[in-house]
C-alpha cells in the first residue's frame, strides 16, 4: 500500500485519453479564438488545454505528459508573459496610449475576414500563461510524488 | 414560448432540484470515497441538464457553452480521485 | 560662525588620519583647532562684554523654520570659551593619557565631534538646531563613555547614560515644539525678545518637559545616578564632558531660557527645590565615596544642583552667582579630574584609600591639586571663594525657603570642604604607601592643563573684575534678562556669608578628621541605595523588558488560529460598530422573487457548505467542494454570467485535481480542537457571516446611482470589435487587470516550481520535531493497518 | 511624456518576463537585474520630476477614458513611493548580485524580484480600486514565492501564516471593493470619491471604509493585525527581507493614505479616530516586541511594525503637517529599514549568526560596518540630524499642534525604546568582545559591492537629514494634493463627472 | 433573490472562517476556497442580479438592444476567480511542502518562527 | 408549437431519467449498482434534455453545441465510471451482500496493479516473477 | 480512417462553397461527399470498406440509442420499486476485440447498455470484467454482450 511511481495501466483510460486529448485541445483553441465574440477566451481556453495535458498525466504518467508538451511549462509561462506584455506596446509605436488596441483586418479568400489584433495577441498570451501555470503546478506535484 | 413548455420547464426544474438533493445526500453519506465521486459525477450531469433547461427557459443559447465545457471536463475530477485511490494512499472516509 | 562649529566635525572626520600623521604629538597637533577657536571667540569678547550680541544665520530647513542661526552673547560666549579653552587642554592631555591606545584615533573623532556639538549647542539661536546639537552631544558622549567597550560595565553604563539623557532629550524636544508654538518662533533671540511666556496656556507642560530635559542632562536628583556611572569613560572624557561642559548643557539651557520661562512660581519652586536636593544629595554621596573619580563626580552633581538652585532663585545676584560659580567650578573641576587621571596614570591609584604620601614623588602635581582643591573649598583668595560668597548671598536673599536653602547650602559647603580636604590632603600627605605604579610627576602634556586651570582660579580670585568685566557680567545679564549691575569682588567685608564660610571650613575639616567614621556612620546608605533612583531605573528597564516579553509571547504566540481570531474580532468590532452607527439601517429583505430552481441551488449550496465544514474526511470535503463549485457555477449561469460560469466550472475541477494530487501526502483527518474551541470558532464565524449578510442587504438597499457598466454594453461592439462584452473588458477595456492577473499566475508557477525543486536539507532537527515526526509516522502505520483490516473485511463480505 | 507613468510598471514586467525566459543563464539574469533596476530607477526619478514640475500625471490605459478604463495616476505621493520602491529595488538587486546563490537564481529569484517591483509600482500608480487589488495580489504572490525560496522549515511555517493572513486581508479588500461597487457602480477611485460623496447616508459609506481600513491595516501590519510579519520576515534571504521590510508594509500604508484622503473623508471623526488608536498601539506593541528579541532580524521586524505606527499616526492626525510628517516618515523609513536588513546580512556573512549572543567584536574588526550600522540605526531611533529625526519631529510637532497628547507621549516613548533596541544590537554585536568560541563563518568574503550598496543607502539617510528641505517640499506637495482631493479628481476625471 | 443570496454568502463566509480556524492546514485550504467563492459571489450579488440576459451582443448587431447583466462586475469576478485560483494553487503546494517538512498538518505545531 | 411540445416531452423525459439516476445513487445498495444508475441515466438524461434544446432552438449552431454536449457526456461518462469502479474495487469497497458472483476477486496484483485474466494466469505470473 | 477524414474535409469544403457553414450544411455536405466518394472511388479497397461502414455506423447509433433507453427503463424500474430485484455479479467476458480502440469502445458501450458495467480489462487483453446487474442467467447475459461486441467490431473493422 505504499505510494510509488505510479501508472494506472488502464487500457480503457489510456484509449479514452488518446481519444479525448485532441478533442480537448481543439476545443480549447476553439474557445480561445471565439472568446472575443462568444463565451470563451484565453483563460478558459487555457484551462481546458491544461486539463487536456492533466488528463494525459492522470491516464498515463508524468513522463508521458511531459513528453507530449515537449517544452517546460515554465517556458510557456515566460512566452505567455512576453506576448501579453508585448501586446501593450504597439500602441506606443503609433503614438497612442499604452495598451491601446490595434486592429489589423485581413481579408482571406476562404475564411473570410480575419480579425488580427493586439487583444487577440494578448489573449493568446493569457492562454499560454494559464496553460504554463496550471501545468507547472500539476507537473511539480506529480514529480514530487516520486521523491 | 408556449405555456405547456413553460409549465413543463417548471416541473423539470422542480424534479431536478429534488434529484440534486438525493445526490447530495449520497455525497454527504458516502460511505466510501468512490460513492461520493459517483454522486459528484451525477451532480455534474444534472448541472448540464439544468443549464439546458435554463437555456430553453431564457431562450439564450449562450448558456449551452457552459454545459459544453462542463460535459467535457467534469469527469477529470473523477479520474483524479480514482488515481488517488489506486495509489493506495491512506483514506479517511470509512 | 558656521565654519567655527563645523570645523570641529570636519577635523573629526580627518582625526584618525591626523593621528597617524602626528604620532606621539597628535594631541598637540589636533589641539591647534580649539586653540584657534578660543582665540576667535576671545576676539569677540570686547563687543560682547559691552552688552553686544552677535547673530549669524544660515538657511537649513526653512519649511520647518529650522535654520543654523547662532547667537553670541555673554552666556553663550562664556560657554564657548570654556568649551574651546578646556577642550584645548583636554586634547593635549588626552593625546598623552591614551598614548598608544589602539582606539585613540576614534577617541579623537568623538571628542572633536563632541566639541563641535557642544559649541553648536551653546551658540545656536534656533531651538531645533540647538536640539540637534544637544542630541549629538548625547551620542558622542555615549561613544566616549563606552570607550572601553569590551568591558561589560562600560557598555552598560554608556547605555544607561544614553537612555536617561535621550529620554530627557525627547521631552526637551516636545517642550521646544510647544515653546515654538507659544512664542511663534523657534529663534531664541525672537523668543527672548518677546517677553515672558509664563501666562501662556502651554506654559506648564512646556516648562516641565524642558526641565525634564535639562534635569536629566545636568544630572539633577533623581537622575543624578548616571553621572558617576559615566566615569567608566577615560579620565580626559570625564574631565571634559562630565565636569566642564556637557553636564552643564542643561544648566546652560535653563539659564538661557530663564528670561522667557523663569520668574513664575512653578519655576522658582521646582528649580530651587530640585537644585537644593541635588546639591545636598550630590555632596553627601561624594563625602561617602572613596573612588577618586567618583568623589569628583558626585561633587559635580552637587555643583549642578547649586547652579540649578541659583537659576531657580532668579534674582540678579543669583544670576551673577550662577555664572561665577559655573566658571569657578569649570576651572577647578577640570583641573581636579585631570589630576585624578594623573594619579591613575602615574601611580595607578583609583581610590583615595590606596594613596598616601605621594607629595615627595609628585611634587608639582601636589601643588596643583592643592590649589584646585582650595578653590573647590571656597577659600580665599581663590576664585571659588568669590563664587561661594555670591552663592550664600543669593541664598540668603531668596524669596522663598530662605532658611531651608541656607541650611542646605551650609551643610553642602561643610561637606564640600571635606571633599576638598580629601582631594588636597589624602593622597599627598601622610605616610607613603605602596602604589600599583611607581609614582612620578607626569609629562608636561598631562600637567599643563590642570596647572593652568588651577592658576587661572587663583588669578580670577585675585582679580575677579578680570573675569567679571570680561564676560561674567554679560553672561549674568543674559541669564537675568536685563543688564546686571553688580560687580565682582573678592572681599565683601565681614558679613554673614563669610561667617558661614568660615564655619563650614571648620566643620569640614573636623569631618575630614573623622572621614572613615563618617563613612561608617552613614553606611545605612548602602541599604538606602537599594531603593535609590538607579535601582528604580534598572527595575523599570527590567520591568519593560519583562512586560515586553510577556506581551510579545501573548500576542505573537505562534498560533495561527489566534491570529485569525484577533483579526476577525477586529473586523467584527470595527465594522460592526460602524454599522451600528448608521442612522436608519435599511435592509433589502425580499423573499418574493425567488424561483424554484434558484431556491433549490441556494439551499443545496448552503447544505454543501455546512456539510463541507462538518464532514469528518478531507476527501469528502474536497468532493463536497466540487459539488459546491458546480452549484456556484449554476448561480452564475442563472444570473447571466456565462464566462464566469465556465471559468468557475474549470477552476473548480482543476482545484479538485490539485487537492487530490497533494492530499495523498497529508496526514489523515484528526479531530484536534476541543468542543469549547469549536463553539468559540463557530460563534466568531457565525457573527462574521451575519455581518456580511447584513452588509450586502444594507448596500443593495442603499445603492442609488447608475454605474458605468452601460458604457461597456454600448461601446464593446463599435469600439472594442467584440460581441462578448466581458471578454472585451478583460482584454481591452481593463487589459491591465488581466495583465496583472496573468503575472500573478506566472508568479505562482515560479513559486511552486521553486518550492518543490529548491530544497535545502530540511530534516527535523530538534527533539520536538523528532517527536512530531514519530507521532506522524506511527499514526500513518496505524492507519495502514486499519486500512488492511477494512479491506479484508470488505473482501470477506 | 505620459508614458513615463507606465514605465515603472512596464519595465519590471518586461524584465520579469524576459528573465523568466532565460532562467538558466545566470549572467543574463544578473545583468538584467542590475541594469534593469537602474533603468527603472532612472525612469521613476524622471516621473517624480515630471509630476513635481507639471502636476499630477494621468495615463489612460488603452486610451479608454476615465472612469471607464483603468487610469494610471502619478500624484506626488504615488511618484515619491515609486522612486522609493525603485531605490530599494536597485539596492536589493545590487546586493543580490553577490549574495544570492546560483540555485536561487535558477529558481526564479530575479523574475520574482522584478515582478514584485512591478506589483509595488502598479499599486502606487493605479487610479482604479480593483486594479489596486490586482497589483496587491501581484506583489503578494511575488512575496510568497520569495519568502519560501530556500524551503527551510522556518520559511514554511512563517509562510503559512503570512499567506493565510494576507489572503484574509485580500478577501476583505475584495469584499470592500464589491460593496463599493454595489453602492456606486464604478471602480475608478476618483469617480468613487465623487459618487460616494452624494450617497445619502454617509455612515453607510463609513462602514465600507472601515472594511478597507482593516484590509489595509493587515497589509500594513498595524495593531492588532500584524502577526504575519514577525512570524515570517526573518526567515527568507536577507536581500528579500530587506525589500520586504522596505516596501511591502508601506504598500498597505500607501493604500490607507490613498483611500482615507481621497475617498473616505466625510466621517473622519470615526475613521481617523480609529486610525489614531491603531497608530498608538502599533507603535507601542511593535517596539515592545523588539525589546523582547535577541535576534537581529527579529528585532528589526518588530521595529517595522512600530514604525508603521508613526506613518499611520500622520494619516490619523489628518492635518497638513501630520500628512507631511507621514510622507516624510515613509520616505525615511523605507531606505533606513531596507538598509538595516542589508547590514544584518553583512553581519551574518562576517560572523555566521544573527543571534546577539553569538556576535561581538565587530566594532573593533569592522569599523566601516560599524558606522554603516550606526547611521541607519540611529536614524531609526530618531537621532538628529539623520533622516529619522526630522520625520519624528514633524509628526510630534503635528501631534502637539493637534493636542493629541497620548499619541505624542507614545511616539516619544517609542523613540526611546527604539534607541534601546538599536543600542542593544550595537552593544552586543559591535562593542562586545568576540565571543569564545568564535562561530563558524560561512563565507567570510569582504565584498566591496555590498559595502557600496549599504553605503549609498546610508548616505541617503544622512542626506535626507542634512538636506531635508527639498524632501520636505515634496512631502508638502504630496500632502497638499492629498488634503485637496479635488486636485486629484480634476486631474483624473477632467473636472467633469459622468 | 438578493436576500437569499445574502444568506448564502453569509453562510459561505461563516463556513470559510470556521474552516480557517481549525488546526489542520488542509482545512485551512478548504476555508480559503470557500472564502474566495464568498467574495466573488458577494461582488456578483451587490452588483445586481439579472436573470437570463448575458452581456453578449447578438450576432449581426453592434449593441445590446435592451438591458443586460452588468458586464463589468462579471469581468471583475472573472479576474478575481483567476487570481484566487492562482493563489490557492500556491497555498495548496505550500501546505503540501510544509506538512512534508514539518511532518504534521497541525498548525499548533507550526509556531517555531514566532 | 409542435416543436415546443416535443421539446417539452424530451426535457421531461430527461429530467425523469435524471431523477431516476439520483434515486438510484440514493437507494442502490453498493457502489457498483449505484454506478449503473448514474452512468446510464446521467448520459441519457443530459442527452434527452439536449434534444429538447435542439428542438426548441432549431438553430444549427445550437444543434452543434447540443450534439457536442451529448457526445462529450457519452464519451466521458463510461470512462469515468470505469476509473471509479476499478479504483473502488481495487481498494476493496465492499460489494452488496446479495452479489452472487465475483470473478474479479483475487485477480489484481496488489503491488503492480496488473489484472490477470484468470486465477491460473495469475499464479503463473507470480511464480514467474518469484523465480526471477 | 483516411477515407472518413476525406469525407469530412469534402463536407467542409461543400459547406464553405455553398456558404452554409453550419450544422445543416455540413451534414448535407457529408452525405453528398459520401455519395461522391463511394461512386467515384468504388474500386479503391479502403473506400469499399468505408461504403459499408457508414450505414453500419448509423444503424449502430440507432441500436445503441435504443439500448440506452432500455437500460434506463430497466434501472428505473428497479430504482423506483421498493424491493431490489437485481442479482448483481462480476463476470469475466473473453474478448474478441484486439486493438486498444476496439476494446475500449466495447467497454464503453457495455457500460452504457442495460445492466452491465465494464470494470476493467485484464492486462493481457483477453478478458473484460463486467459487472452485471441481473445475473439470473449468466449465459444469456454473456451472449448479449458478445452480440454487442460483434456489432461494434463490424463498425470498427
Ligand atoms: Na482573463
Ligand atoms: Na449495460
Amino acid at each position: 500500500m505504499k505510494p510509488r511511481r505510479f501508472n494506472m495501466r488502464s487500457l480503457i483510460l489510456n484509449t479514452g485519453s488518446t481519444l479525448l486529448l485532441p478533442l480537448l485541445v481543439l476545443f480549447s483553441l476553439f474557445l480561445l479564438l471565439r472568446g472575443h465574440d462568444e463565451p470563451g477566451g484565453g483563460f478558459i481556453g487555457g484551462l481546458v488545454a491544461a486539463a487536456a495535458v492533466a488528463l494525459k498525466l492522470f491516464a498515463e504518467d508524468y513522463k508521458a505528459a511531459r513528453d507530449m508538451l515537449r517544452v517546460h511549462p515554465l517556458q510557456l509561462v515566460g512566452v505567455g508573459l512576453v506576448l501579453a506584455a508585448l501586446a501593450s506596446l504597439p500602441a506606443l509605436l503609433v503614438g497612442q496610449s499604452f495598451f491601446t488596441a490595434q486592429w489589423w483586418l485581413v481579408d482571406l479568400p476562404i475564411f473570410g475576414e480575419l480579425k488580427l489584433s493586439t487583444p487577440l495577441l494578448f489573449d493568446i498570451g493569457v492562454f499560454l500563461g494559464v496553460i504554463g501555470t496550471v501545468l507547472t503546478v500539476v507537473f511539480t506535484l506529480a514529480e514530487a510524488e516520486h521523491s | 414560448m408556449s405555456p405547456i413548455l413553460d409549465y413543463t420547464l417548471w416541473v423539470c426544474f422542480a424534479v431536478l432540484s429534488v434529484a440534486l438533493f438525493f445526490a447530495l445526500w449520497r455525497l454527504f453519506k458516502g460511505p466510501t470515497l468512490p460513492d461520493r465521486v459517483v454522486a459528484l459525477e451525477l451532480i455534474a450531469s444534472m448541472t448540464v441538464g439544468i443549464i439546458g433547461l435554463y437555456a430553453i427557459r431564457t431562450g439564450r443559447d449562450a448558456f449551452i457553452d457552459v454545459a459544453m465545457v462542463l460535459a467535457i471536463t467534469a469527469f477529470l475530477s473523477a479520474i483524479g480521485f480514482a488515481r488517488y485511490l489506486e495509489k493506495g494512499s491512506h483514506r479517511d472516509d470509512h | 560662525m558656521l565654519i567655527a562649529v563645523l570645523s570641529c566635525f570636519i577635523l573629526a572626520c580627518f582625526a584618525p588620519w591626523l593621528h597617524r600623521l602626528g604620532g606621539r604629538q597628535s594631541g598637540w597637533l589636533l589641539s591647534v583647532l580649539p586653540a584657534a577657536l578660543f582665540v576667535y571667540f576671545a576676539s569677540l569678547l570686547p563687543e560682547v562684554s559691552q552688552g553686544g550680541q552677535l547673530q549669524f544665520a544660515y538657511p537649513w530647513f526653512p519649511g520647518l523654520q529650522i535654520q543654523l542661526s547662532f547667537l553670541v552673547d555673554g552666556l553663550s560666549l562664556l560657554f564657548a570659551l570654556l568649551i574651546t579653552g578646556i577642550g584645548f587642554f583636554i586634547l593635549v592631555y588626552g593625546g598623552r593619557y591614551l598614548e598608544g591606545h589602539q582606539s585613540l584615533g576614534r577617541f579623537y573623532i568623538f571628542l572633536l565631534g563632541f566639541m563641535g556639538s557642544m559649541l553648536g549647542l551653546v551658540l545656536s539661536d534656533n531651538l531645533i538646531s540647538l536640539f540637534v546639537f544637544w542630541e549629538l552631544t548625547t551620542v558622542t558622549s555615549f561613544m566616549l563613555i563606552g570607550f572601553n567597550h569590551e568591558q561589560e560595565d562600560a557598555r552598560k553604563k554608556a547605555h544607561q547614560g544614553l537612555m536617561v539623557t535621550v529620554m530627557g532629550g525627547l521631552a526637551l524636544m516636545t517642550g521646544f515644539i510647544m515653546l515654538g508654538l507659544a512664542a511663534g518662533s523657534f529663534e531664541l533671540s525672537t523668543i527672548l525678545a518677546s517677553g515672558t511666556l509664563t501666562e501662556h496656556s502651554l506654559y506648564l507642560p512646556m516648562l516641565l518637559l524642558i526641565l525634564l530635559g535639562t534635569f536629566t542632562k545636568s544630572a539633577q536628583t533623581p537622575f543624578h545616578f548616571w553621572l558617576p556611572n559615566a566615569m567608566a569613560a577615560p579620565t580626559p572624557v570625564s574631565a571634559y564632558l562630565h565636569s566642564a561642559t556637557m553636564v552643564k548643557a542643561g544648566v546652560y539651557l535653563m539659564a538661557r531660557l530663564h528670561p522667557s520661562l523663569g520668574g513664575s512660581e512653578a519655576w522658582l519652586l521646582i528649580l530651587s527645590l530640585f537644585g537644593a536636593v541635588t546639591m545636598v544629595t550630590g555632596i553627601f554621596l561624594a563625602s561617602r565615596a572613596t573612588g577618586v573619580k567618583r568623589v569628583l563626580a558626585y561633587s559635580t552633581v552637587m555643583a549642578l544642583g547649586t547652579l540649578t538652585m541659583l537659576l531657580g532663585l532668579g534674582t540678579e545676584k543669583a544670576a551673577l552667582a550662577a555664572v561665577t560659580f559655573l566658571l569657578a567650578h569649570a576651572l577647578y573641576k577640570g583641573a581636579l579630574f585631570m589630576i585624578a587621571g594623573i594619579l591613575d596614570h602615574s601611580a595607578g591609584v583609583k581610590d583615595f584609600r590606596d594613596a598616601s604620601g605621594l607629595r615627595a614623588s609628585m611634587p608639582i602635581t601636589t601643588v596643583v591639586a592643592i590649589l584646585a582643591s582650595l578653590s573647590l573649598a571656597g577659600i580665599i583668595p581663590l576664585f571659588g571663594f568669590v563664587g561661594k560668597e555670591l552663592l550664600l548671598e543669593a541664598v540668603l536673599t531668596a524669596s522663598i525657603w530662605q532658611i531651608g536653602l541656607t541650611i542646605a547650602t551650609l551643610v553642602a559647603n561643610i561637606m564640600v570642604v571635606l571633599v576638598a580636604a580629601i582631594m588636597a590632603l589624602k593622597p599627598w600627605f601622610g605616610p607613603q604607601i605602596e602604589t600599583p605604579k611607581k609614582p612620578h610627576d607626569p609629562n608636561v602634556a598631562l600637567l599643563v592643563g590642570p596647572a593652568l586651570l588651577a592658576v587661572l582660579g587663583l588669578v580670577f580670585g585675585l582679580a575677579p573684575a578680570l573675569a567679571g568685566n570680561g564676560i561674567l557680567t554679560a553672561a549674568a545679564s543674559a541669564v537675568y534678562g536685563q543688564p546686571v549691575t553688580i560687580g565682582l569682588s573678592l572681599w565683601h567685608g565681614i558679613n554673614l556669608p563669610l561667617m558661614l564660610t568660615i564655619s563650614s571650613l571648620i566643620f569640614g575639616l573636623i569631618m575630614y578628621r573623622f572621614w572613615a567614621g563618617w563613612r561608617h556612620i552613614t553606611r545605612f546608605m548602602q541599604t538606602a541605595e537599594k531603593f535609590g533612583p538607579e535601582v528604580i531605573y534598572e527595575r523599570l528597564m527590567l520591568g519593560m523588558t519583562t512586560f515586553a516579553s510577556w506581551q510579545t509571547k501573548t500576542l505573537q504566540n505562534g498560533y495561527l488560529r489566534n491570529y485569525l481570531i484577533t483579526t476577525l474580532g477586529t473586523v467584527i468590532i470595527i465594522v460592526g460598530w460602524a454599522l451600528l452607527r448608521v442612522n436608519q439601517l435599511e435592509l433589502d429583505i425580499n423573499f418574493s422573487d425567488i424561483k424554484v430552481h434558484e431556491f433549490a441551488i441556494v439551499a443545496l449550496l448552503i447544505l454543501s457548505a455546512i456539510i463541507a465544514v462538518m464532514v469528518r474526511s478531507f476527501l469528502a470535503a474536497v468532493a463536497m467542494l466540487g459539488a459546491l463549485g458546480f452549484g456556484v457555477a449554476l448561480l452564475y449561469v442563472f444570473f447571466s454570467a456565462v464566462d464566469v460560469g465556465i471559468t468557475q466550472v474549470l477552476v473548480e475541477t482543476i482545484t479538485v485535481l490539485l487537492l487530490v494530487l497533494v492530499l495523498y501526502r497529508l496526514p489523515e483527518f484528526r479531530s484536534l480542537s476541543s468542543s469549547a474551541n469549536r463553539i468559540r470558532d463557530a460563534i466568531i464565524a457565525g457573527i462574521t457571516g451575519l455581518l456580511m449578510t447584513v452588509l450586502i442587504l444594507a448596500i443593495t438597499s442603499a445603492r442609488q446611482l447608475e454605474g458605468i457598466s452601460d458604457y461597456f454594453l454600448q461601446n464593446s461592439g463599435p469600439l472594442g470589435h467584440g460581441r462578448n462584452v466581458v471578454n472585451v473588458i478583460l482584454v481591452d477595456f481593463r487589459a491591465l487587470d488581466t495583465l496583472g492577473e496573468i503575472f500573478v499566475l506566472a508568479l505562482v508557477a515560479i513559486g511552486v516550481y521553486a518550492m518543490i525543486h529548491l530544497r535545502t536539507g530540511a530534516l527535523p532537527v530538534t527533539n520536538s520535531d523528532r517527536r512530531a515526526a514519530f507521532t506522524f509516522r506511527r499514526s500513518q502505520k496505524e492507519k495502514m493497518k486499519a486500512d488492511e483490516q477494512a479491506q479484508k473485511e470488505g473482501e470477506a463480505s | 511624456m505620459e508614458v513615463l507613468v507606465a514605465l515603472p510598471i512596464i519595465i519590471p514586467l518586461l524584465l520579469g518576463a524576459i528573465s523568466l525566459t532565460v532562467l538558466s543563464n545566470h549572467n543574463a539574469q544578473r545583468w538584467i537585474g542590475a541594469v534593469g533596476t537602474a533603468l527603472l530607477l532612472i525612469s521613476s526619478i524622471a516621473l517624480l520630476f515630471q509630476t513635481k514640475d507639471h502636476g499630477i500625471q494621468v495615463l489612460e490605459v488603452g486610451s479608454w477614458p476615465a472612469p471607464f478604463g483603468i487610469v494610471l495616476v502619478s500624484d506626488m505621493l504615488g511618484a515619491i513611493m515609486v522612486v522609493l520602491a525603485c531605490i530599494t529595488g536597485f539596492a536589493t538587486a545590487l546586493y543580490s548580485l553577490k549574495t544570492v546563490r546560483k540555485r536561487f537564481e535558477r529558481f526564479g529569484y530575479y523574475p520574482l524580484l522584478h515582478l514584485l517591483l512591478a506589483g509595488v509600482n502598479g499599486a502606487f500608480l493605479t487610479g482604479d480600486i480593483f486594479n489596486l487589488y490586482v497589483w496587491f495580489e501581484v506583489l503578494l504572490v511575488a512575496s510568497f514565492a520569495l519568502l519560501i525560496l530556500g524551503g527551510e522549515r522556518a520559511q514554511m511555517e512563517g509562510a503559512i501564516k503570512y499567506v493565510t493572513l494576507n489572503l484574509l486581508s485580500s478577501a476583505l479588500f475584495l469584499t470592500a471593493i464589491g460593496l463599493t461597487y454595489g453602492l456606486v457602480g464604478t471602480l475608478n477611485m476618483a469617480d468613487i470619491a465623487v459618487k460616494l460623496g452624494s450617497v445619502d447616508d454617509q455612515k453607510m459609506v463609513t462602514v465600507i471604509g472601515s472594511l478597507f481600513l482593516i484590509a489595509f491595516a493587515i497589509k500594513a501590519a498595524a495593531f492588532p493585525l500584524f502577526f504575519w510579519l514577525p512570524a515570517s520576515y526573518h526567515t527568507p534571504q536577507v536581500a528579500v527581507s530587506a525589500i520586504f521590510a522596505g516596501l511591502l508594509t508601506k504598500v498597505g500604508v500607501y493604500a490607507l493614505y490613498r483611500v482615507f484622503t481621497l475617498i473616505f473623508t466625510a466621517d473622519t471623526g470615526f475613521t481617523h479616530e480609529i486610525l489614531l488608536w491603531i497608530a498608538i498601539l502599533t507603535m507601542l506593541t511593535g517596539v515592545l516586541g523588539a525589546a523582547a528579541q535577541f535576534e537581529i532580524r527579529r528585532i528589526l521586524s518588530f521595529h517595522i511594525i512600530s514604525q508603521i505606527g508613526y506613518m499611520i499616526l500622520g494619516l490619523a492626525l489628518f492635518t497638513p503637517l501630520a500628512i507631511i510628517g507621514g510622507v516624510f516618515y515613509i520616505m525615511h523609513h523605507i531606505i533606513v529599514k531596507a538598509n538595516l536588513f542589508l547590514v544584518a546580512g553583512l553581519i551574518y556573512r562576517l560572523r555566521g549568526s544573527f543571534e546577539l549572543k553569538k556576535l561581538g567584536g565587530l566594532y573593533k574588526d569592522h569599523p566601516g560596518l560599524a558606522i554603516l550600522f550606526l547611521i541607519p540605526a540611529l536614524s531609526l531611533a530618531g537621532v538628529p540630524p539623520l533622516s529619522g529625526f526630522f520625520a519624528k519631529f514633524i509628526l510630534i510637532k503635528a501631534g502637539v499642534e493637534a493636542s493629541a497628547w497620548w499619541a505624542v507621549g507614545v511616539a516619544l516613548l517609542v523613540g526611546l525604546l527604539t534607541l534601546f533596541s538599536m543600542i542593544k544590537i550595537w552593544n552586543e554585536a559591535f562593542w562586545k568582545g568576540t565571543p569564545e568560541p568564535a562561530p563558524a563563518i560561512p563565507a567570510p568574503t569582504r565584498n566591496a559591492l555590498l559595502y557600496w550598496t549599504i553605503g549609498i543607502l546610508a548616505a541617503m539617510t544622512v542626506a535626507i537629514g542634512i538636506f531635508a528641505q527639498p524632501i520636505y517640499v515634496m512631502a508638502e506637495m504630496a500632502a497638499h494634493q492629498l488634503l485637496n482631493p479635488s486636485i486629484y479628481i480634476e486631474a483624473v476625471l477632467g473636472g467633469q463627472t459622468p | 433573490m438578493t436576500t437569499l443570496m445574502a444568506i448564502l454568502i453569509g453562510t459561505f463566509y461563516a463556513a470559510a472562517i470556521y474552516m480557517m480556524l481549525r488546526r489542520s492546514v488542509v482545512k485551512l485550504v478548504i476555508g480559503l476556497i470557500l472564502l474566495s467563492n464568498a467574495a466573488n459571489l458577494l461582488i456578483f450579488t451587490v452588483a445586481g442580479l439579472e436573470r437570463g440576459i448575458p452581456p453578449l451582443i447578438p450576432k449581426g448587431q453592434d449593441v445590446i438592444a435592451g438591458a443586460a447583466a452588468d458586464p463589468l462586475a462579471q469581468a471583475v469576478i472573472l479576474t478575481s476567480i483567476v487570481i484566487g485560483f492562482g493563489v490557492l494553487a500556491f497555498a495548496v503546494v505550500l501546505i503540501h511542502r510544509a506538512c512534508e517538512v514539518v511532518q504534521t498538518d497541525d498548525m499548533n505545531e507550526m509556531k517555531g518562527t514566532d | 408549437m409542435i416543436t415546443d411540445i416535443l421539446a417539452a416531452l424530451f426535457v421531461l423525459a430527461g429530467s425523469f431519467f435524471m431523477l431516476v439516476a439520483s434515486l438510484g445513487v440514493f437507494r442502490m445498495p453498493d457502489l457498483l449498482t449505484r454506478m449503473h444508475a448514474t452512468t446510464k441515466s446521467g448520459v441519457l438524461g443530459a442527452g434527452l434534455i439536449m434534444c429538447g434544446v435542439m428542438l426548441f432552438f432549431i438553430d444549427s449552431s445550437v444543434t452543434l453545441k447540443a450534439l457536442a454536449v451529448m457526445a462529450f457526456t457519452t464519451l466521458t461518462s463510461p470512462i469515468a465510471a470505469h476509473a471509479i469502479g476499478r479504483a473502488g474495487y481495487f481498494i476493496g469497497v465492499p460489494l452488496w451482500h446479495k452479489t452472487i458472483k465475483d470473478e474479479l476477486h483475487g485477480r489484481y496484483d496488489e503491488e503492480t496493479h496488473v489484472l490477470h485474466s484468470s486465477a491460473a494466469q495469475k499464479e503463473a505470473q507470480e511464480e514467474n516473477s518469484s523465480q526471477n | 480512417m483516411n477515407v472518413l477524414l476525406s469525407n469530412l474535409v469534402l463536407a467542409l469544403i461543400w459547406a464553405a462553397l455553398t456558404d452554409t457553414m453550419n450544422a445543416g450544411g455540413i451534414v448535407i455536405g457529408f452525405f453528398i461527399a459520401y455519395l461522391v466518394l463511394i461512386l467515384v472511388f468504388r474500386q479503391h479497397p479502403d473506400v469499399r470498406q468505408y461504403r459499408l461502414r457508414v450505414p453500419r455506423m448509423f444503424s449502430f447509433v440507432v441500436f445503441f440509442t435504443k439500448e440506452l433507453v432500455m437500460a434506463n427503463l430497466k434501472v428505473a424500474y428497479d430504482v423506483l420499486t421498493p424491493i431490489h430485484l437485481m442479482k448483481p455479479g462480476v463476470i469475466a467476458m473473453p474478448l474478441r476485440a484486439e486493438s486498444d480502440m476496439e476494446i475500449s469502445m466495447l467497454a464503453n458501450a457495455i457500460s452504457l447498455t442495460p445492466g452491465s458495467l465494464s470494470l476493467d480489462v485484464s492486462s493481457d487483453r483477453k478478458v473484460l470484467y463486467v459487472h452485471v446487474m441481473y445475473l439470473d442467467n449468466e449465459e444469456e447475459v454473456m451472449n448479449e454482450l458478445k452480440r454487442l461486441e460483434t456489432k461494434i467490431l463490424r463498425v470498427m473493422r
